[in-house]
Parts: structure tokens; C-alpha cells; sequence
């Protein structure tokens, strides 16, 4: 049934595209904590008229499903822009992927900054500070603990969705996976290869993630 | 320094907790406020820097005067810019320690080199007591270290104003003196000062006005002889009775 | 022998500079299957299409994409033809404009080997049958749908369709026959193909619907007319499906 | 290009899935929540020998791809067990979706557990109240208002994966789609019904959030 | 009623904040701790109840005795059965009204049903003065209304032991008085009590005795004659000379 000397003869295979599922994410999971901070804050403060433009932004970029954005981006605005036409496909899914996760990372930190007590900020005004100096210096890295544990949510399901990079024929781990079983049709092989690989990653963002719960820890 | 006009502030739109008040605080003036508990003390200190956004009337702290009914963000921020403050409940930073707590807007605000900044919160934490505590974060501090911190925190930015809330709430007698001396020492360099306390011997002892406030108006006004020594209203009679002394 | 990129360009750099683009889903021989390093192209389009490229001159350039936006590359312009032995029908044809047909696709039902014993359509009255999305299959089964009372099941891909059907979930599965073979190789997995066929559906090229898709079009049916005349096509459909299904062509 | 009416033809074919995708959400949606809570709990008390289990079980969880959960679960597992032979594809996948959104709800759920001061749980454990009292009375209702933006974050991110469904035959809209697309390559249409479809769904979503969070607010 | 017996207390491992501290306090006994900020007064009262674990030695609370190196989950429930607190900064329940942290207890503890339970929280509140406020959340609350309504927090639960930490920090005179009052009919019925404060006005009418600390061990213990109208030892003396009357 388990064919054992295939499985050992795919892992590699499949191993080798690593690169592209890791320079993926952690490309998109850069640009994406950035939008994801900004469009909190704006959130936190409900800056005026940036407001409405970030709810609107967040409620089609979480409302609508990755591919069908990916699809419209890449072949919709291609037929317009010449930006997009000449796109490397990396670039678009980058980009993508970060409109995308900054989304839902925007959310993951405004429950964050929520935790922290007014009183705090109430001093920071008293202080003299702007919301900008405030958020900066005292809300956000203590709303950093809090939303952390989501966050490490938000990059995992970003990892996963790197995989989209497939649809335009950029092969990564998943990509490659499917290509693997389309052919042999061994999926039980490939998948616990694939299942492997992306707990490997995962076991290493959480210790990633234990050491930062741990720094932050330290001031309560 | 310091002028209200007919401020007013209702929190549900119902009840006034604040009902038109009308003071004016010289330079250099100490000024207490003695009230029972509830009766809008907090408020008003909170309303005076705009921390609580009154319902009605208006404010006017050195140059700057502020309409409930009409201002901008940046007025508020000006506002704020001539006062410090020292909360009931001391609000100090969660993620910084006693130190960084103090010199945070030294350096952020007025632009003081890191170096300079740690110097002056260094002065500061000796005059409060608390050299040996400052890398310590705030939850691992005492009820009365904390005050004192914020004390400290206050006092750093150099305020033309400086408003404390019960600033000796959860200091020993010993250090209520202490900081008696250093609140003394910082008006007679002429800032102005609001303090809100129920310790009577602490206003008698430091200020040179005290108001006596009761159901959101002043119904007492004068100096710590007359509102202490020869009370008039019934109310601060009443108050002053069950005084433990 | 694969096709190989390096190999195409050095063969039409002395030729006719033309570049042809092709996008294909490439995931699995006979019809189309590119290397993990997307260099190396096999199955019936390759060799077509390496065959199109020596008789025509032109540079061709493949690449992959997943079905969906197969049609997006070719939407946007950034391919000329899309190509994964894709089958006729008839809403697909309303969009693109497709090429004359190069094999046809006859497809098949199968059960579960302990069922050698049914061989119509007629004895799978009322059961559930399984298809796999996109494949000619599915279009012609739903239309039978009606007549023999089956609770079709369209699956994502074939293999769960196969995995269902041998844990006996459902009771046959619409497919074609190189698929069966090849997945009954590779899972030594056996079951029973019905004599009796479903329809078959030609098989083409798609291009853009415009004046460009429709003048390379026009080029590549000749060519592809040559090659069905002279036999290649039949050579090359036989090697990979084992019978020669050029004749099952339909008009 | 766009054919309209194509896509007014095809928008109905596609929304008659709904039925599908919203089942499935809402039921795995309330199994998840129920176990984002317990492991939340136990992760926030480490609770002896209950914890490493849950660590194992979020890591396996979170850390490979829900294919391939599903794909061990209902092909894999099949062979032994005669539960999941006879299981319907339907609760299948509800089932794999419980769980795994489950493991994602008990991060975010953690993270709002954090923010609640350890001051009250300290009066909680003076007046004599268990820690399951204290967490179900005290900590949790304030932990929620926190987690509340995350938790939508993995509640949408349920609604996107319930098109798993496909995987094992069962359409919802977006296998509605695939399939539909399959016939006539077109894609863009279809897409653009698939986001508006979801796009309703989310911001049916979000309007429960904003009352939530109105209630929530109104304690502070 | 009360038995501590080498009681050690160190948080980093190096400096101990409490010493060595022996105490027995009979049934009924009111004790006050005084002391200066950052003595260790909070953490012994803490120790108490074990929201501080004790580094060393052990507490006996009534007929609940447990040792800081060995001990069960249920040893601290049992002990904390005995006793309730009136913590420094309130920690008053945030999702929870005044009400319902009064009744919070009595609901799920005594098992009383919610009627039995609002009628002890309503006759509390208006103990207290907090009637008008019964159906507010702590954030709208001012500090001494806070601080009112963890007080019957605390007596809501008729624990045989009652620990204090500055209950009337946040107090004017008016409210200290019915505090006193209150509190010391709550030990007519037969409660210990044990009290921290730095108002040694209110220590003296209320204790029956008093412990001076400092440096985390306790310097004098007696009765309030002997700690304040006799203080023997040095720190004591200058402790009591910064009194401000
Ligand atoms: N979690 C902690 N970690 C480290 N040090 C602590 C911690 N909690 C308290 N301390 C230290 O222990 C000492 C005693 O604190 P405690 O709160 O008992 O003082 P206190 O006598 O109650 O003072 P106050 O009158 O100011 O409330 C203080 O110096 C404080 O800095
Ligand atoms: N955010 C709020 N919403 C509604 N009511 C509030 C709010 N904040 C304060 N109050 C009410 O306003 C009144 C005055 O509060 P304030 O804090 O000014 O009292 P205070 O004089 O400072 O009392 P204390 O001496 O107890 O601190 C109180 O009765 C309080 O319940
Ligand atoms: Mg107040
Ligand atoms: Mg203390």
C-alpha cells in the first residue's frame, strides 16, 4: 500500500521547492505585518476619511477568496496595465499575498491594541504625546503580546496559501506535491511528505514564536 | 494661569457630575481640592487638560483658552503642553521600567538626548526614593512606589501646571513629607498647582487655597484658615467633623 | 524524447524568427507533463507541438499554469495557444476559437473489479457514478444523467474519484482509459472497464478570440491538416494511448 | 470580453451551493469555537498532562496542509476503520474542519486570555472561585472582546476552506464554480459571482461582529 | 486564629523581601501593620492568602495549615476559604457591575441563590454609600467608589479572617469614619482582622494592635499605647515623627 522507496524518492523532490514557498512567505509575511499595522492603527482611531477606505479594503480583501483575487489581478488588470501584464508571476502572488494576509494581520493586531487600558494612553496625552507617539511607544508593544498568538495564525495560513504561487505555474512545495501525484497518483506518499515539510516550517515559526511570548513576558 | 468658565460635564447626558464651575488660579498659587468621594474632583482635574472632554464651557490654562463647543485637536494639544498630571491610579507604562517610565517625555517630547534625559530621571528617582528600583517594571513595584513614579513622571517635563490627583494616597507619612518638600520646592519655582486629596492636614500644610466641592459645584472657596479654621457651609462642616483627628 | 527548451531555440535561431507561447497545465503524461525544473516537456502536445515547431520554423515557448488560469494567460495575451489535449465542447467554443481537432476522446465507465460481470450502462441504472471536473467525461454523463436515474459526483481531481470508488463509496467512475491504466499501474489497483463507451470528443487547440488567435489558428490547422494526412498525428496518438484515436474524431 | 449574461446565468448556479458552504461553516464554526475554548484553557493554566497533548495536537494541526488532514483522514483512515468508510463526505469534512479551525480559534482565543491583568484573577482566587470558575466567569468574557477580531479572522478563513468540500465530491460554491469553469473557461465571471456571493457572507459576518463589539464596548 | 512561622519571601531568588516572620493573631484581634512603602507589608498580607507563594516556613489560617515547600492545589483553596481581601489597587471585576461584583461570591461559592444574594448585596451597597451606583462598571466608577465596593466585596462573604490592604486610601474623612464603623462591627461578630495602613490616625482607632515593619521584618509589635504613644525603636520613632500632625 505505503510504497516506502517512493516516498524517500519524492521527499527530495518536493523538498527542493522550499526555497520558493519560504522566500514566499516571508517576503509576503514583511509587507503584510507593515499594512497590517498601519490599517489598525488607522482601525484603533478611526481616522477620519482614511477610515471607510481601510474597512472597505479589508471587507473585499478578507470578504473574497484569494484565488478569485489572484485571478483578477494578474489576468483582469493585465489587460490594462502594462505593470501587471509584464509581472513576474513571484511578484504578483508577493503581492497578492500580502494585500491579502496584511488583512487579516490588520484585525489580529486591532484586537491587540483593544487590550490595552485606557488609562495608559490617558497618560501619554497628558504627557503631551500624539496618538502617533503613543501607539508607537506604548499600545502597540504591549498589544504585540496579546496578538501574537493570532498573528502566528495569520503567517501559518499564509505559509499555506503560498501554494497559490502554483496557479500561475510558479511550483512550490503544494505545487510541486500535485504535480508529483497527478503523475504517480501516489498521494498518500506525497502528501505525508508534503505534511512533513510543512510541519518542519511550523515547528520552527513556534519557536520562533516561544522566544518572542518569552521576551514579552518578562514585563508582566 | 488658570481660568474655567461655567464648565459642565455629564457623562450620560442625564445627570450633571460637574455643574458649572467658575474658578481662576494665579501663578504660583497651591490650590486643593477637598470633597467627598464621587462628588467630581477627579473630573474636574480631568476636565482641566481635557482628558475628559467637558460638556460645556471653557478653559483657559497660560495662553491657551479652549471652548468646550468649538476647538481642534491641536488646541487640546496645547492645552495639554502647559500641564502634567499625576493620576489616582498612577496609569504608569506597562512596558517600561520605573526609569524609562520617567524620562519617556523627556525624550520623545523634548527632544533630550538619552543621556540627558537619564541624568534628570536619575535626580528625580533619588528625590522620590525609589534609586533602587529603576529597572523594575511597574507590576513589580509596591502600591506606593508606583505613585511615586508617577509623581516623578510628572515632575520631569518641568509643567507650568502641575495637577495631582490623591498623590499621596498610598504614601506612608514619612514620604508624604517627602513629598510635601518637593511639591513645595517645585512652586516656589513658580509653577502652579491643583491637587485633589482627602488627607486635610496634607492641604493645611501645603496649600495656600483650598476649595471644597460637593455634589459637582464648589460650595467653598478660600484660604486653608478659612475653609478648615472658620467653615461656613454646612456640608464641609459635616465633612470636616468626621475627621479622624 | 522530450522537447526541451534549449534544444527549440538553438533548432529555429537559424530560421524564421517566430515565437510561439504556449501554456499548459502539464501534470501528467500521456497528454502533457512538464519536469519539476519546468524544462522538459512530454506527452502527446509536446511531441505535437515539437512536430508543429520543425515543420513551421517557429520558437516555441511553454509554460505552465493551472487550468484556470490557463485561460487567464491566454485572456490577458500573455500566451498564444493553450494546450493540454483540452476536449470540444461546445461553451468552450463559444469563448475561444479552437483548432481542428488532432484525436478524439472516447471515455469510459468503470467499476470495481468484483463487478466483471456488468458490462452496459443499462446495469448501472440508478447508482452513483463519479467524474472528475473539466474532463470531457463530466459533460457527457450529466447529459445521461437523466436517462439512467445516476447521482453523479464531480470530483476536484480523478484520484479521490478512484479512491472513493475503490472504498466502494460510489458505485462507478466516468474516466478514460489511459487515465485507468496508468492509475491501476501505479496503485496496483485493479478494476473492471465496461464495454460499453460513453461518447467521444475531439480534442484541440484553444486560441485567443481575435484576429491575431484566429491567423495563427488558420496556420496551425494546416499544419495540423499536414500532419493528419501524412500520419504523423496518428503515430505520435498511438505511441501514448495505445490504439490509434485519431479515428474516433467526430464532426 | 465579459459576458454578461453568462454571468447572470451562471450567478444562480453558483449561489444555489450556499446551502453547502453555509452548513458547513456554521456547524464546524460552533464545534470549533467549543474546542478553540478548551485547548485555549488548558494552554493558558498549562495544565499538567493535558498540555503536551494539546501542544502535539496544535502543532499537527496548524502545522500541516488541511488537504492533506483530510485527504489521510478520509482515504487513510477508511481502511481501518469502518466509522469513516461509512462516513458521509459532508460530516467528513465538517469534522476535519472543526478540528483544524479549532486548533487556529485556541491561538487566537490564548492571546485575548493574556490580556486579562492578573489583578482579578487574584480577587477571583481570594473569594475561593476554581480556576475553571474564575476562567468561565472573570477571564473569558473579557479575553472574548479581545479575541473577538481574530476570531472573525478564523471564521472567514473557515468559510474559504469549507471549499475543501470538493475534494470528496461534495459541491459548495466555490466547487460550483471550479466546475462550472471547467465547462466553459470562464473564469472571470465566474469569479466575480464567487466574490460576491462570499463578499455578502463576510460582510453578514462582520455586521455580527460590529454588534458584539458594541456590546463588549459598552463595559469599558 | 492566625499562625506564621518563618515566613521568608524572595522574588528574585537573591533579595528576601520578607525575613523570618513569626506571628500569631488570636480570634477577633484587629491588627495594623504600618510601615514605609515597599516594606513588604502588601506581600505579607498577600502571603496570607497565598496569592504570593512564600519562599519558606508556613501559614495556619483557622484549622488550615500549610507549609510553603509542600503542599496541594487543595491546601490553598482550603486556606483561602478562611479569609478575604481588600486588595490595594481594588482589581474589581471589569466585565462585572458593582453589584455583581458584590454578589460575584455569594452566587458561585455559597451556592446562595441570586435573590438571597441581591438582597445582601443591596443592604452592602448601601453600607457602603454605593446604592445610586449599583448597576455601574468599575471604569465609570471614581477610585473611592472602587475602592467602596471591593470592600463589601470582601465583607459579603463572611470570611472568618479579613485582610486589608489600604482600605482607605482612596477615602475622604466622611467615608474613613463609616469604614471604621463597619469594619469594627464586622469584628464584634468575631472577625480577625488584619489591616494594612499608613494612616496611623485610623490605625490607632480601629487596632487593637498594631506591627511596625520594616525591611521585611517586623521591628514592634504591641498595642496602639505602645507602638504609638511609646515607640522604643529607632526606625519606629522617626517613622511616626514624619506624621504630619
Ligand atoms: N513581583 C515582584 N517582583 C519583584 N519584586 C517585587 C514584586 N512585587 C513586589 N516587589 C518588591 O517587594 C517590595 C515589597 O513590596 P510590597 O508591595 O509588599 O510593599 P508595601 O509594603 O506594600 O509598600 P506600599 O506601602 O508602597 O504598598 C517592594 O520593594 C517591591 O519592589
Ligand atoms: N466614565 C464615566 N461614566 C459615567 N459616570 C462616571 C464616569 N466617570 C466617573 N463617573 C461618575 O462621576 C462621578 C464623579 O467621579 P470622580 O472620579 O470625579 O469622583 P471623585 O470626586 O474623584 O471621587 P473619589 O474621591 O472617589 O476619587 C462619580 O459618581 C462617578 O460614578
Ligand atoms: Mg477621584
Ligand atoms: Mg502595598
Amino acid at each position: 500500500m505505503f510504497d516506502l522507496s517512493y516516498f524517500f524518492g519524492v521527499f527530495p523532490v518536493i523538498a527542493s521547492k522550499l526555497q520558493v514557498t519560504l522566500s514566499l512567505t516571508l517576503t509576503a509575511a514583511i509587507f503584510s505585518i507593515v499594512i497590517g499595522v498601519i490599517i489598525a492603527v488607522i482601525g484603533y482611531y478611526k481616522i477620519c476619511f482614511l477610515y471607510p477606505i481601510t474597512r472597505f479594503y479589508l471587507s473585499i480583501l478578507r470578504g473574497t477568496p484569494l484565488v478569485a483575487q489572484l485571478y483578477f489581478f494578474y489576468y483582469g488588470l493585465a489587460r490594462v496595465s502594462e505593470i501587471v501584464l509584464n509581472m513576474k508571476p513571484l511578484t504578483a502572488v508577493a503581492l497578492v499575498l500580502s494585500l491579502n494576509t496584511g488583512a487579516f494581520m490588520s484585525e489580529s493586531i486591532r484586537g491587540g491594541l483593544l487590550s490595552v487600558d485606557s488609562g495608559q494612553k490617558e497618560a501619554a496625552a497628558m504627557l503631551g504625546m500624539s496618538e502617533l507617539q503613543t501607539i508607537k511607544r506604548i499600545v502597540l508593544p504591549q498589544a504585540f503580546r496579546v496578538s501574537l498568538p493570532s498573528l502566528f495564525n495569520d503567517l501559518i495560513n499564509l505559509l499555506k496559501a503560498t501554494s497559490l504561487a502554483f496557479m500561475l505555474g510558479v511550483r512550490d512545495i503544494m505545487g510541486q506535491a500535485k504535480s508529483e501525484g497527478a503523475q504517480s497518483f501516489r498521494y498518500f506518499e506525497i502528501y505525508l511528505a508534503v505534511m512533513i515539510i510543512y510541519w518542519i516550517l511550523v515547528l520552527g515559526f513556534s519557536h520562533f514564536h516561544k522566544i518572542m511570548d518569552r521576551k514579552c513576558m518578562d514585563m508582566y | 494661569m488658570i481660568e474655567i468658565r461655567d464648565l459642565r460635564k455629564s457623562f450620560d447626558g442625564r445627570t450633571d457630575i460637574l455643574k458649572d464651575i467658575n474658578i481662576t488660579i494665579k501663578k504660583g498659587e497651591i490650590v486643593a481640592i477637598l470633597g467627598s468621594s464621587g462628588t467630581g474632583k477627579s473630573t474636574l482635574l480631568r476636565c482641566l487638560n481635557y482628558l475628559t472632554k467637558p460638556t460645556n464651557g471653557s478653559i483657559r490654562i497660560g495662553t491657551t483658552s479652549i471652548d468646550a463647543k468649538k476647538h481642534t485637536k491641536k488646541d487640546i494639544m496645547e492645552l495639554r503642553s502647559h500641564s502634567a498630571m499625576v493620576f489616582q491610579n498612577y496609569n504608569l507604562f506597562k512596558n517600561k521600567t520605573a526609569m524609562e517610565n520617567i524620562i519617556e517625555a523627556l525624550i520623545c517630547i523634548n527632544k533630550k538626548s538619552k543621556k540627558d534625559a537619564q541624568r534628570i530621571g536619575l535626580q528625580l528617582l533619588e528625590k522620590v526614593g525609589m534609586l533602587d528600583r529603576k529597572d523594575f517594571y511597574p507590576s513589580k513595584l509596591s502600591g506606593g512606589q508606583q505613585q511615586r513614579i508617577g509623581i516623578a513622571r510628572a515632575l520631569a517635563v518641568e509643567p507650568e501646571v502641575l495637577l495631582f490627583d490623591e498623590p499621596t494616597s498610598a504614601l506612608d507619612p514619612e514620604l508624604v513629607g517627602e513629598v510635601l518638600s518637593t511639591i513645595q520646592k517645585v512652586a516656589q519655582e513658580g509653577a502652579t498647582m491643583v491637587l485633589v486629596t482627602h488627607e486635610i492636614m496634607f492641604a493645611r500644610k501645603i496649600a495656600t487655597r483650598i476649595l471644597f466641592m460637593a455634589e459637582g459645584t464648589i460650595v467653598a472657596d478660600g484660604t486653608p484658615e478659612e475653609i478648615l479654621d472658620f467653615p461656613k457651609d454646612e456640608r464641609l462642616k459635616r465633612f470636616l467633623d468626621y475627621n479622624v483627628n | 524524447n522530450p522537447v526541451n527548451k534549449e534544444s527549440i531555440t538553438e533548432k529555429s535561431a537559424n530560421v524564421e524568427h517566430r515565437k510561439v507561447r504556449i501554456a499548459t497545465g502539464g501534470t501528467g503524461e500521456p497528454y502533457s507533463l512538464l519536469s519539476s525544473d519546468g524544462k522538459d516537456w512530454t506527452g502527446i502536445d509536446a511531441e505535437m507541438w515539437s512536430e508543429i515547431s520543425k515543420r513551421t520554423g517557429w520558437e516555441i515557448e511553454f509554460k505552465q499554469a493551472e487550468f484556470s488560469s490557463l485561460f487567464g494567460e491566454l485572456d490577458a495575451g500573455r500566451i498564444d495557444v493553450a494546450a493540454n489535449c483540452f476536449a470540444t465542447t461546445k461553451a468552450r467554443m463559444e469563448k475561444y476559437i479552437t483548432s481542428h481537432p488532432y484525436y478524439g476522446d472516447a471515455q469510459c465507465v468503470i467499476v470495481n473489479e468484483d463487478q466483471s460481470d456488468i458490462n452496459t450502462l443499462e446495469e448501472l441504472k440508478g447508482i452513483t457514478i463519479g467524474v472528475t471536473q473539466g474532463q470531457a467525461s463530466q459533460v457527457s454523463v450529466e447529459k445521461l444523467a437523466d436517462t439512467y436515474q445516476w447521482n453523479v459526483v464531480v470530483y476536484e481531481t480523478s484520484d479521490t474519484g478512484y479512491q472513493d470508488l475503490y472504498l466502494k463509496r460510489i458505485n462507478a467512475m466516468a474516466t478514460t482509459d489511459s487515465l485507468v491504466h496508468k492509475y491501476e499501474k501505479s496503485q496496483n489497483m485493479k478494476f473492471h472497464i465496461l464495454d460499453n463507451r460513453l461518447l467521444a470528443n475531439n480534442v484541440a487547440y484553444y486560441f485567443q478570440q481575435n484576429d491575431k488567435g484566429q491567423e495563427l489558428c488558420n496556420e496551425v490547422n494546416q499544419v495540423l491538416d499536414e500532419m493528419m494526412k501524412d500520419g504523423t498525428t496518428s503515430k505520435i496518438i498511438t505511441k501514448w494511448m495505445y490504439s490509434d484515436m485519431t479515428k474516433m474524431i467526430r464532426d
